[in-house]
């Protein structure tokens, strides 16, 4: 189901570098990468590989340098003026690492979750939205009698992050962004987490996840492709299965042999 | 089978409430509480009714000691002392509402402009408050008085201004961490904007801050008043006001000290109150803090 | 250095934190603490240091190596802490001093409990310094000027400095990626075991506890529920709570898989 | 100090080497001839400076530079005879080209009085010992006006700067001079005359606060208090052991200024009279401690051509309410006036009037604002209903006949009449044409007489020479001694 | 080195615009010096010659220019009315105003520091409930009032006790220096109790917030007690933030130092630019109000380069706004 043969959403060639001239350092040297509908993309390397940046450009929230980035064949490079942009923020979800800090403190938790459509779906009345609100709450493995008027202080991590799953999901979008949703959350609770995302995956069998995890157990047990990052230089891409069982470079080995028991 | 609640009036009634219960629950609370709407009710008595006339002036008894019909005695023009204090209670109301106003709309603008997603505007304007903030605000009063004269303006424009600067300073990194935070990049990302983000995100996560920095400039408005209506530049002679009465009374320190005790004490007792109005509000509107604040409309 | 924790109960605000909790850790022993978030790991690694809240209430008892530390005066308590107890901290980056350098770190406990010289303090801490892996060069540097795995090996630096008999880790690795991770485990446990002390190794990684510990007790809401040998308990956990917390585990541990392994 | 004892009588043993004197209005600087205030005549002329002629206790005019004079038959001609072998206290010597070239100094360059002597036509230097002044017309104010900074004697030889060193021939000197805050005057041991100064240092403190004044006095900072708050000066009143109080006569007017120009709301004579019937006058004498004299007109009593006015517009509550509403206001429909003033005159003023004046329909808006403002909007711009200033100048009368001065006030008959009294070449005739002009001011209403403002002066035990009477213009030090 | 070019460049264009501001807003005011020196019985030809004079009726932008290059002589001009300069003007006035500040400032860090800390070492609960009650009183005092409760208290002559003169300074001002001194103790100790209290919250906040914090968990495990923890590291860690606000308290007890001049009739900087704003002595004015922003200006600007200096982690950010979080 993953091989379609137009990629949903692709990089080529990013680069990106941060810093102020005087000071610039480079974070990403010339990564492509691509993720194509209803699959799962995990992105994995050490701490400041460049994952969250790499990512953080596929989905336009951060601008590259250079390189291009299409969505549905539509560039989305220059911001709103380009004609992809537009359906690329329409239609994906973000998760973030921290759920306590991806949701408003001082927002109930159906407010949370109703907000992409209350930004992007003028069109819907109250009672739209709080269908769809119940819905994706649901989806995401929370009861929405339960946790509607709850504020996030009031949540554990584990159903915070649900939460912020529900909001990502809540405009069905065709991508999700995950990036390292579950290390901030206590084990128990990450299994949560990933049921939830596997449940979504068999509901909304075309919708493509990018996920950004050090984590390789995590990875193992949901993605479909690995992309491993080096100091922002791509090391190794492949499925699942050949990244984990047979690395290709050193550093993926060693990645892998830290991680395991 | 869906339970979103949206705020209503009864709710917004409710809440107002609970907000209240939470505050009249602590001593400090109840104590700000009482002054406050003291201050409130004797302000508005006032307008209406004092116990003598302002202007029931009485040259053969001036600077008279108090008495049954006189409490506080009378002042050099033999008008009462304490219906003049009383009075003063709405100017300051007044003066303190305004600079209120002005402080947070002053604020709130270089909130904005600092926790702005141009880098330019976000880093110079910190640097401007940095600089800003060291000139004295009655520096600043004075410079206003010269073209202004003595009156409300130049208090409230003043310490507006000095304020405003302060507030910035202080609320900046509760803005910062709200405005730098994963929900507002997921509003962006769905394309909410940069105003929209302000105003529906980052004020009211601001606003504990808020409400303890407004209730300190509110309690600093007071002090300020009584010191730049002393030196002539505050409220205009003939309003009364604290400033006034305490002014008076230095005039009696010689011949009935002891009256100099009331202004300063009212003054005093109200920035007491609304020093500690500002924290007991702060843990009261804000969700975070007041679980009871939570449970409207929740069945859970 | 044997600790024996009896009864201990801590309760902040009237709302208990630890209940009626029971541990011994013996001389040598490296002991692990397990338990989801919240379930008070850190209250008892706290309370054994006398680090909690001015408004929690302990009762019970802990004995180290022979004091009580319930009720001990806060100056029989600093002589202990960073003497024959060492603490390596969760997150380095909230608990090493920013405006001290890393040797004027690493020497403190030196310089709080022995009389030593200027030099003598440098030959230790330079000693150490490379013992943990940091070059030496970075003893003048300030804790932003490293990164997360050098501003831990600085932490464990400074809680071994003085050669204690007993070592508290807090989550020592749960900011680190992986790779670093396994390092500090290692570095850690051997250090402990090179100098012969005995530690309390308090995470939620069950691949890192297997590494660090040999035995662990299972915190939930404040109680011990379980304890054992590590293995044992890994392989076989008796309560539903550990049961949970170990399959939650296994799933997101790697297997080396042969095969695609996704269902 | 051996030499003072030399020359003193043996009494003077006990007295101390300095007084300290507390004032209250300070003098920004010492330039006498270009500053205005009476804080610069006060400290200056008779101390520092010598007129031509002085002016006693009593404003009358008295020898000093010149020891006599004679004036011609029509009254155009002035002959001074000075006395000899005077120096200024530099040690240049003081003559009669001195006097000469102060005075046309002054008339050339325009300083401060200038045109008080508008009708001098030439002043000369006869010989070394006498001057003469020539007039264009007779003046009977003449000899009085060179009591003042017209008739003051400089060193035409001497180069300093004016606004902070002084360099004349009285019998003090100033020894140090803080602006704002104090001056020191040391004895000149050079002083020609015989107001020789009894005590060799006399500080002067200035103390714009009332409360800082009498605490001032009350811990014997200062000796002499000058004036003292008359509420403020009970607790001495009644230690007379300790201390003296006394109350002076002045030629302080509290003018209540109308703005008579047309167009203004004051032009209607009806309300100007209204308001006099409104004022209680002995009410505010009485609540500034019962001081201060009533006082119905233009003129003072230590002023020539005075006479008692104060029964023309008596306090008549209902008299002012029918004028008032003849003039179309009541307290239904009051007429909205603003009493502009300046702040050192104290808020109580202002808010006593007003409530004075509410029962017969005005309401009064009080704007008090710093000096240099009601400079400004009144006294030039003219934007103003009412004005409140102490006229503390004497012989000022000819404000009334200048119809361009900020009252607006333009009477023929009343300058006719003044022109005559200045024109009068005997007093008996000047002083019946001054009252008749005054009396035609008062009934005309332009202002109100408040009070004539009366210093209370408090010395401490054992101050004697120190005078009490106009001791805000005319302050001779010469004769102060203290004993403790 | 960046930061401290940007912020001197700050620096410099806060001067000038403050320079425009005040020499705009006193010109737009009523009067002017000229007639307050002709006094109300002159001609009105006598203001017009005396304005000519002074050179008051030259353009405005002429004026300002005159201004702007003496200043930059360093030449603060000369008072119209009292034909000294400026400098010396501002210099006696401010031998009374500085001693003044910093004897009050010495009294603040002398009551706020350590009852601060106090504060926060203070193991029982209603103590620190009574500190804590002790810092809102205190800096909820109008200085006014503060300093009036003195003199009935201490002044010589009116209060209960004889103890400091109650207002005034001695005549030849520090030459006497026991009585200069003793002359400032009741105003100082006016200002300096409501300042120290403010201090006072603010290193109980400051301690109280690194109190809890993993720094002082990490010295007290290294061996620390609590107390030695709060006050060798807490304080430490506090003192950046401490001095901008000791270096702000400095702006906000200006006010309070010139009411209380005027209460106790001092001869200071306050008492001083309340007199020449009334006299209309512009140049005066001007240049006194430009040298005290100046200074406040300067105050800002020393305390965030040692903000820096005392904060290793500065050297990156921008503003220490940044940091102070
Ligand atoms: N906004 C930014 N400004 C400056 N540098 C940045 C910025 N964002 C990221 N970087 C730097 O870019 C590099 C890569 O960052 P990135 O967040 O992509 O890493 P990561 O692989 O996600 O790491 P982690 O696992 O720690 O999240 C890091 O060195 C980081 O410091
Ligand atoms: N200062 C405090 N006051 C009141 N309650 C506290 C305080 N500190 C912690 N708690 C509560 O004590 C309980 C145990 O906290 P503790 O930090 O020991 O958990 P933990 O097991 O270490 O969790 P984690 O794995 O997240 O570190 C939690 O419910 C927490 O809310
Ligand atoms: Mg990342
Ligand atoms: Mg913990």
């Amino acid at each position: 189901m993953s091989n379609s043969s137009v990629p949903l959403l692709s990089a080529h060639s990013i680069t990106k570098s941060f810093g102020p001239r005087t000071a610039r350092h480079q974070v990403l040297f010339d990564v492509s990468a691509d993720v194509h509908a209803g699959e799962c993309l995990a992105v994995i390397g050490g701490s400041g590989s460049g994952k969250s940046t790499l990512t953080r450009i596929m989905l336009g929230l951060e601008s590259a340098d250079s390189g291009s980035v299409e969505y549905e064949s539509q560039s989305i490079v220059g911001g709103r003026k380009s004609p992809g942009f537009a359906a690329l923020r329409r239609e994906s979800g973000l998760v973030f690492q921290d759920p306590f800090s991806s949701l408003d403190p001082r927002w109930r938790v159906a407010k949370s979750v109703a907000e992409p459509l209350s930004l992007q779906r003028r069109d819907l009345n109250n009672t739209d939205i709080d269908e769809r609100v119940a819905a994706a709450l649901t989806m995401a493995g929370l009861e929405p009698a339960d946790f509607l008027n709850r504020y996030p202080i009031d949540l554990s991590g584990g159903q915070a992050q649900r939460v912020v799953i529900a909001r990502a999901i809540i405009n069905e979008p065709k991508v999700i962004l995950a990036d390292e949703p579950m290390s901030a959350i206590d084990v128990a609770a990450r299994i949560q987490i990933l049921d939830t995302f596997a449940a979504i995956r068999a509901a909304r069998p075309s919708t493509a996840i990018i996920m950004v995890s050090h984590d390789l157990g995590v990875v193992q047990h949901i993605a479909d492709r690995i992309l491993v990052l080096h100091d922002g230089r791509l090391e190794e891409t492949g499925s699942t299965a050949e990244v984990l069982g047979n690395p290709q470079s050193d550093y993926t080995r060693q990645l892998i042999e830290a991680a395991s028991l | 089978m869906s339970n979103v609640r949206r705020a209503t009036t009864g709710d917004r009634r409710a809440a107002f409430v609970i907000v209240l219960h939470s505050m009249w629950r602590r001593a400090e609370g109840k104590f700000a509480l009482i002054v406050l709407a003291l201050w409130l009710l004797i302000a508005i008595v006032s307008l209406f009714w004092t116990p003598q006339s302002l202007w029931a002036t009485d040259g053969y008894h001036v600077w008279a000691k108090p008495s049954a019909e006189h409490w506080l005695g009378t002042d050099g023009t033999g008008a009462d002392v304490f219906s003049w204090l009383l009075a003063g209670s709405h100017t300051n109301l007044v003066i303190v509402l305004l600079t209120v106003v002005a402080s947070m709309a002053w604020g709130l603008l270089l909130i904005a402009a600092m926790v702005a997603r141009n880098a330019a505007l976000a880093s110079s304007s910190v640097v401007v408050v940095d600089a800003l903030i060291s000139v004295p605000t009655v520096l600043i009063a004075l410079i206003l008085a010269v073209p202004l004269g003595a009156s409300i303006a130049v208090i409230v424009i003043a310490c507006g201004f000095g304020y405003g600067l302060n507030l910035a300073r202080v609320a900046r990194p509760a803005a910062l961490l709200a405005s730098r935070s994963s929900y507002v990049e997921s509003a962006l990302a769905n394309g909410a904007s940069g105003w929209r983000v302000l105003i529906s995100h980052v004020m009211p996560n601001i606003l504990p801050v808020l409400a303890v920095q407004l209730s300190l400039s509110a309690g600093t408005a007071v002090l300020a008043e009584s010191g730049l209506t002393y030196l002539g530049i505050g409220v205009p002679s003939g309003v009364p006001s604290w400033g006034h009465s305490l002014a008076t009374s230095v005039k009696l320190i010689n011949v009935f000290p002891l009256t100099v005790v009331w202004p300063g004490l009212i003054v005093t007792v109200v920035v007491v109150a609304l020093n500690i109005f500002g924290d007991v509000l702060r843990d009261a509107i804000d969700p975070v803090t007041n679980p009871a604040l939570r449970e409207i409309g929740g069945e859970r | 250095m044997s600790v024996d924790v009896r009864g201990l109960k801590i309760t902040i605000g009237g709302k208990p934190i630890v209940s009626d909790a029971d541990m011994t850790i013996a001389d040598g022993e490296r002991v692990g603490l397990i338990g989801s978030s919240g379930s008070g790991k850190s209250m008892i690694a706290k309370a054994m240091l006398g680090l909690l809240p001015l408004t929690a209430v302990t009762n019970g008892s802990i004995d180290m190596g022979g004091t009580e530390i319930i009720g001990a005066s806060e100056r029989a308590l600093a002589d202990l802490r960073g003497r024959y107890v060492g603490t390596v901290f969760q997150n380095p980056a909230h608990a090493l001093n920013p405006v001290m350098t890393v040797a004027q770190q690493i020497a403190l406990p030196l310089r709080l409990h022995y009389d030593l010289t200027k030099a003598e303090r440098a030959d230790r801490v330079n000693a150490l310094l490379s013992k943990v892996g940091l070059d030496l060069d970075m003893a003048g540097k300030y804790p932003h000027e490293l990164s997360g795995g050098q501003q831990q090996r600085v932490g464990i630096a400074t809680a071994l400095i003085t050669s204690p008999r007993f070592i508290i880790a807090d989550e020592p690795t749960t900011a680190l990626d992986s790779i670093t991770q396994r390092q500090i485990v290692d570095l850690l446990t051997s250090l402990v075991d090179d100098a012969g002390a005995s530690m309390l190794f308090i995470t939620h990684d069950f691949s890192v506890l297997a590494r660090a510990t040999t035995r662990c007790y299972v915190l939930d809401a404040g109680r011990i529920v379980e304890s054992g040998p590590t293995a044992d308990l890994l392989a076989a956990p008796t309560t539903p709570q550990a049961q949970r917390l170990v399959a939650a585990a296994q799933t997101l541990t790697l297997h080396t898989p042969k095969e695609d392994s996704h269902e | 100090g051996g030499k003072k004892d030399d020359k003193s009588a043996s009494s003077s043993n006990q007295y101390a080497d300095t007084v300290t004197i507390g004032l209250k209005l300070a003098p920004t600087n010492l330039d006498i001839r270009n500053t205005a205030g009476s804080a610069l005549d006060q400290i200056l002329i008779g101390n520092v400076y010598e007129g031509i002629v002085a002016r006693d206790s009593k404003n009358q005019v008295a020898p000093a530079i010149a020891s006599s004079w004679e004036t011609s038959k029509d009254g155009l001609t002035y002959t001074f005879h000075l006395n000899k072998n005077m120096t200024f206290f530099n040690g240049d010597k003081l003559d009669a080209e001195d006097v000469a070239w102060s005075i046309n100094e002054l008339i050339a360059k325009g300083y401060h009085d200038a045109d008080a002597l508008a009708a001098v036509s030439k002043v000369e230097a006869k010989d070394a010992d006498t001057a003469v002044i020539t007039l264009k017309t007779p003046n009977s104010n003449l000899l009085w006006t060179l009591t003042g900074r017209a008739g003051l004697v400089f060193d035409k030889d001497a180069k300093y700067d004016l606004k902070t060193q002084a360099v004349g021939s009285g019998p003090y000197t100033v020894a140090k001079f803080v602006e704002n805050s104090s001056i020191t005057l040391k004895a000149n041991e050079k002083y020609w005359g015989k107001n020789k100064a009894k005590t060799p240092t006399v500080v002067v403190k200035y103390l714009a606060d009332d409360n800082a004044a009498v605490n001032a006095l009350k811990s014997g900072d200062v000796q002499v208090l000058a004036p003292i708050t008359e509420n403020l000066a009970e607790p001495f009143k009644s230690d007379s052991a300790k201390y003296t109080v006394k109350a002076g006569n002045g030629t302080d007017k509290f003018v209540l200024g109308f703005n008579n120009a047309s167009g203004s709301k004051l032009a209607d004579k009806r309300i100007r009279q209204a308001i006099r019937y409104a004022i209680n006058h002995k009410e505010l004498i009485a609540s500034r401690g019962g001081a201060d004299k009533a006082l119905g007109g233009p003129i003072p009593s230590l002023d020539p051509g005075y006479e008692d006015l104060t029964n023309l517009y008596p306090y008549d509550q209902n008299k002012a309410k029918s004028l008032m509403a003849e003039a179309g206001y009541s307290t239904d429909k009051p007429l909205q006036l603003t009493l502009t003033y300046a702040n050192i005159y104290g808020t109580e003023l202002g808010d006593q009037l007003r409530s004075q004046l509410k029962p017969i329909g005005i309401d009064l808006k009080v704007n008090v604002v710093e000096f240099s403002t009601w400079l400004q909007d009144v006294y030039t711009n003219h934007t103003f209903d009412i004005s409140l200033v102490d006229h503390n100048e004497s012989h000022d009368f000819a404000s009334w006949t200048d119809p361009t001065y900020y009252f607006g006030y333009d009477n023929k008959n009343v300058t006719k009449l003044y022109n005559e009294g200045v024109a009068a070449t005997s007093d008996k005739e000047r002083d019946a044409k001054f009252a008749a002009a005054a009396k035609l001011v008062s009934e005309d209403a332009p202002a109100d007489w408040l009070f004539n403002y009366r210093i209370t002066t408090a010395t401490a035990k054992g101050v004697e020479g120190f005078p009490f009477d106009l001791n805000q213009t005319v302050l001779p030090l010469y004769n102060v001694t203290y004993t403790k | 080195m960046r930061f401290v070019l940007k912020r001197l460049a700050l620096f410099v264009v806060a001067l000038f615009g403050l320079s425009v501001v005040v020499f705009a807003a006193l010109r737009i005011l009523p009067g002017d010096v000229a007639s307050v020196m002709a006094g109300v019985n002159s001609p009105p030809e006598r203001v017009t010659q005396l304005r000519e004079q002074l050179g008051l009726d030259r353009p405005l932008i002429a004026q300002y220019f005159d201004w702007m290059s003496a200043l930059a002589r360093g030449d603060f001009g000369t008072s119209i009315l009292t034909g000294r300069s400026v400098t010396s003007l501002v210099g006696a006035r401010a031998s009374i105003t500085f001693p003044l500040i910093i004897l009050a400032l010495l009294i603040a860090l002398v009551i706020g520091l350590p009852l601060g800390c106090a504060a926060v070492l203070a193991r029982s609960a209603t103590v620190r409930a009574v500190f804590h009650v002790l810092a809102i009183v205190g800096g909820a005092v109008p200085a006014l009032w503060g300093g009036l409760l003195l003199i009935l208290l201490f002044g010589r002559g009116v209060g209960l006790l004889d103890v400091f003169p109650s207002q005034g300074f001695p005549l030849d001002g520090w030459g006497t220096p026991g009585s200069a001194i003793s002359a400032l103790v009741l105003p100082a100790v006016s200002v300096g109790i409501i300042v120290g209290a403010s201090l006072m919250r603010y290193t109980r906040a400051a301690l109280g917030d690194l109190a809890s914090s993993g720094y002082i968990d990490m010295a007290r495990s290294c061996g620390m007690t609590r107390t030695q923890a709060v006050l060798r590291v807490g304080l430490r860690l506090a003192t950046p933030q401490l001095v901008s606000v000791i270096g702000l308290t400095f702006a906000s007890m200006v006010t309070g130092v010139m009411v209380i001049e005027n209460l106790f009739a001092l001869p200071g900087i306050g008492n001083g630019l309340v007199t020449d704003v009334g006299n209309r002595d512009l140049i005066a004015v001007q240049s006194e109000l430009f040298l005290l922003a100046a200074f406040f200006l300067t105050v800002g600007l020393v305390v965030d380069l040692f903000h820096r200096v005392l904060d290793p982690r500065l050297k990156t950010a921008t503003a220490i706004t940044e940091v102070t979080a």
